[in-house]
């Protein structure tokens, strides 16, 4: 079971702004173990973001996002105590779904 | 703009690549759980890349910027990236790091009414330009920054 | 016998460090170095630490089956706020100075029946390998966030460590003959383009000290103070210290009361 | 564990009974160095090539240890030094001068002789850390002074030559308790890497006198 994601959302103006940071390792594939194997590509491959059901970002990643990704982004509207959720899944069909309360 | 610079994305044969690489290409927000651009994240070139995308290679634009990217990253493995585009009807933000072993980093989908701003950090293996490529309303329009990547200290 | 091929890698690549700072002047490096650590405090996934520290904290776990929200990290059993801004003290139920990691072990003997080997197995994170005494660290320092260092030294005891690590600061030895203080004694200094804090002094310490623990971006780990001194030895090619010998104590107790009178400001995020 | 423990005891009554039997009073300073050699042996595990034994302190350590902070007095101070100055190995075939881009190399390397080091790989005097040298490099420490145009400035001489080998092989010899490492004397370096970093400081040729 992947870590919770650490979520803040708070309304700015007319827009929710949201700031993500996720736990994930992000491993490139490029890299060699001890004993010379390539360690394989582990990485979030996609990300979305729901407000009251309406999709308001997504995203697809590939293993150069650094590991434990930050992400941030604005959406117009959002009201205090409304929700925001975030869902990964990476290319081991890993998921996690977390949401944050609007602040 | 000077004119060697600018590019313009050739829209027919765009157009047509889209179309073949539709059903892995720029997704709907519905569909991104289950869909990944494979072709388009394990393009080793620019060029490759911009196709597997979808285009060719964009036209420079004042409109898309870096906000918040340093010119010198202390450590490669966490570079900010900040970009934001002003053009109208603004579909999705790219991010492209020529020098990278795979060149595309991510894609973010800007549905109506998101802020085409979104800000992230990228590993860099070595000092590289990296490309804002913006798509709105079907064209595609790019920012270049060339971003130094250094180690201080020894050890760690 | 180890050979960490992932420090090796690390160091290797510091050859490549001139390769990029050619095309810049000195000046415009060190601005955009520091517009490089700015964008990074718009996030520090140093809070991914801190949250699963806490709910580990709250777990009930170990042969005992307790949990640490009854540990006495000096100001009470179950008082966390403002606790590492007092450590290293002295605790009489182990009649010896702690430092927050030493403590930590300790409770995990007490409340959990965790021996104390199995306690430090795992002290120091890896890709493959999840420390649980970082993920406390976080937590319970993130609860000193904002309130000022104050290490009483009150205790005949807490007045030895801050002796001996004066002492220890100074040692020389080893094959470069490296002592802390070689490039951590004097103000303005740099390695490489590395700025060095004097620690022998209020305002040095109080910079270092009160900015760990740190989301260290090189290597995608939270590392805690005992890290920062393991590591410091090792580039100074020291054998390896022990994660809360009473060396790594004492060191801590004279580098945390140095720094007092400064708001702590951790856990941090660092290059 | 048991006899661990006593031996660590007998270590520390041994070197300082003070301390365990005088505990009304602050211990000296004296008796606090004492103690904190005994401390630090038994705060340490050996590690890949470092040994306990890198934490048996010479006397040039142990001088310089505790004086740190303090005035040196002159008579120590040219005790360190003449003891140092012994030990200088000069090259038998009196060749003081290398490859400069050997040298430059080795200027560059930061690893060697730390336990996370493959003892079978390079062991560099990583000089960059702590001095500017070749103004190409621009990431350069400023622990030591800069030796840009060192050759240069100074001339081209048998005798600046012989004193840059012998700096470099054991700086304790003309500066007592300096920070800088005694690369000859301490076996970090060979007396051919000497002579390479001894050429990147006093060759001509060297980007270092540009």
């Amino acid at each position: 079971m992947p870590d919770p994601m650490k979520i803040r959302a708070n309304v700015v103006g007319d827009s929710t702004e949201v700031k993500v940071l996720m736990s994930h390792e992000m491993e490139t594939g490029q890299r060699k173990d001890a004993q010379g194997k390539t360690i394989p590509a582990w990485h979030i491959q996609n990300v979305t973001a729901t407000w009251n059901g309406k999709t308001v970002l997504s995203a697809e990643w590939g293993p150069a996002v650094s590991k434990n990704p930050f992400l941030s982004f604005k959406f117009k509207g959002g009201a205090k105590g409304d929700k925001v959720q975030i869902t990964w899944v990476d290319n081991r069909g890993e998921k996690r779904t977390d949401e944050a309360v609007i602040a | 703009m000077d004119g060697t610079r600018r590019e313009i994305l050739k829209r027919g044969g765009g157009l047509t690549l889209l179309s073949l690489v539709g059903a892995a290409g720029w997704l709907r927000p519905e569909e991104a759980l289950a869909e990944w651009n494979k072709a388009a994240f394990e393009a080793k070139t620019l060029d490759d890349t911009f196709k597997a995308l979808g285009g060719s290679a964009p036209a420079q634009n004042k409109d898309v910027a870096f906000v918040n990217t340093p010119d010198i990253a202390e450590n490669g493995a966490v570079v900010p990236i900040g970009i934001t585009s002003s053009i109208p009807k603004t579909e999705s933000i790219a991010i492209l790091i020529e020098k990278n072993p795979n060149v595309l980093a991510a894609v973010f989908d800007i549905p109506p009414g998101t802020e085409p701003a979104i800000s992230t950090r990228v590993k860099m293996g070595q000092s590289s330009n990296v490309y804002a490529l913006v798509k709105a309303d079907g064209k595609y329009y790019a920012a270049v920054k060339e971003i130094k990547v250094t180690l201080g200290g020894c050890g760690g | 016998m180890r050979f960490d091929h992932r420090r090796a890698a690390q160091a290797a690549v510091c050859a490549l460090t001139f390769v990029a700072a050619v095309a810049f002047g000195q000046g415009s490096t060190v601005d955009e170095i520091a517009k490089y650590r700015a964008a990074l405090q718009e996030g520090n996934p140093a809070e991914l630490w801190e949250a699963r520290g806490e709910d580990l904290w709250k777990q009930k776990r170990g042969p005992r089956g307790g949990s640490l929200e009854a540990c006495d990290l000096g100001l009470g059993p179950g008082v966390i706020k403002g606790a590492y801004a007092q450590l290293p003290r002295y605790f009489a139920d182990a009649d010896r100075v702690m430092d927050l990691e030493s403590r930590i072990v300790w409770c995990m003997g007490t409340l959990q029946g965790i021996s104390e080997a199995d306690a430090k197995r795992s002290v120091f994170g890896s890709p493959d390998r999840k420390s649980d005494m970082e993920a406390y660290v976080a937590y319970v320092t993130s609860q000193s966030r904002g309130i000022k260092m104050n290490v009483a030294l009150a205790h005949p005891k807490e007045q030895d460590a801050y002796r001996l690590g004066e002492k220890i600061f100074y040692f020389r030895g080893g094959t470069h003959d490296f002592a802390c203080a070689t490039c951590h004694g004097e103000d303005g200094k740099r390695i490489r383009l590395q700025d060095l804090p004097n620690l022998a002094t209020k305002e040095g310490a109080q910079k270092a000290y009160t900015t760990w623990p740190a989301y260290r971006v090189s290597q995608g780990e939270l590392r805690t103070f005992q890290w920062r001194l393991n590591d410091c030895f090792r580039q100074q090619r020291f054998p390896e210290l022990i994660f809360g010998s009473d060396a790594s104590v004492a060191l801590t107790t004279f580098l945390a009361r140095n720094a007092n009178g400064a708001p702590f400001d951790a856990p941090a995020i660092k290059r | 564990m048991r006899s661990t423990t006593l031996t660590w005891i007998c270590a520390i009554a041994a070197v300082a009974p003070a301390i365990l039997f005088g505990c009304a009073t602050a211990p000296t300073d004296a008796e606090t160095s004492a103690k904190a050699a005994v401390v630090m042996k038994a705060s340490f595990r050996e590690q890949g090539q470092a040994k306990l034994d890198r934490l048996d302190q010479d006397d040039t350590q142990k001088t310089c240890s505790e004086y740190s902070g303090k005035t040196l007095p002159k008579d120590v101070a040219e005790r360190i030094e003449r003891a140092n100055l012994a030990t200088i190995k000069w090259p038998s075939d009196s060749k003081l001068v290398g490859d400069w881009k050997t040298g430059e190399k080795i200027a560059q390397e930061g690893r060697g002789m730390q336990y996370s080091d493959d003892p079978r790989g390079p062991v560099g005097a990583n000089c960059y850390a702590c001095h500017q040298l070749a103004p190409e490099e621009l990431s350069y420490g400023t622990i030591g002074p800069s030796l840009y145009r060192y050759g240069k400035q100074r001339g081209y001489t048998d005798e600046m030559r012989k004193y840059v080998y012998g700096k470099i092989y054991n700086a304790e010899a003309y500066s007592a308790c300096t920070n800088m490492p005694r690369f000859g004397h301490k076996g970090i370096l060979t007396e051919k890497q000497i002579t390479d970093v001894v050429a990147l400081l006093m060759d001509p040729a060297s980007p270092v006198n540009k």
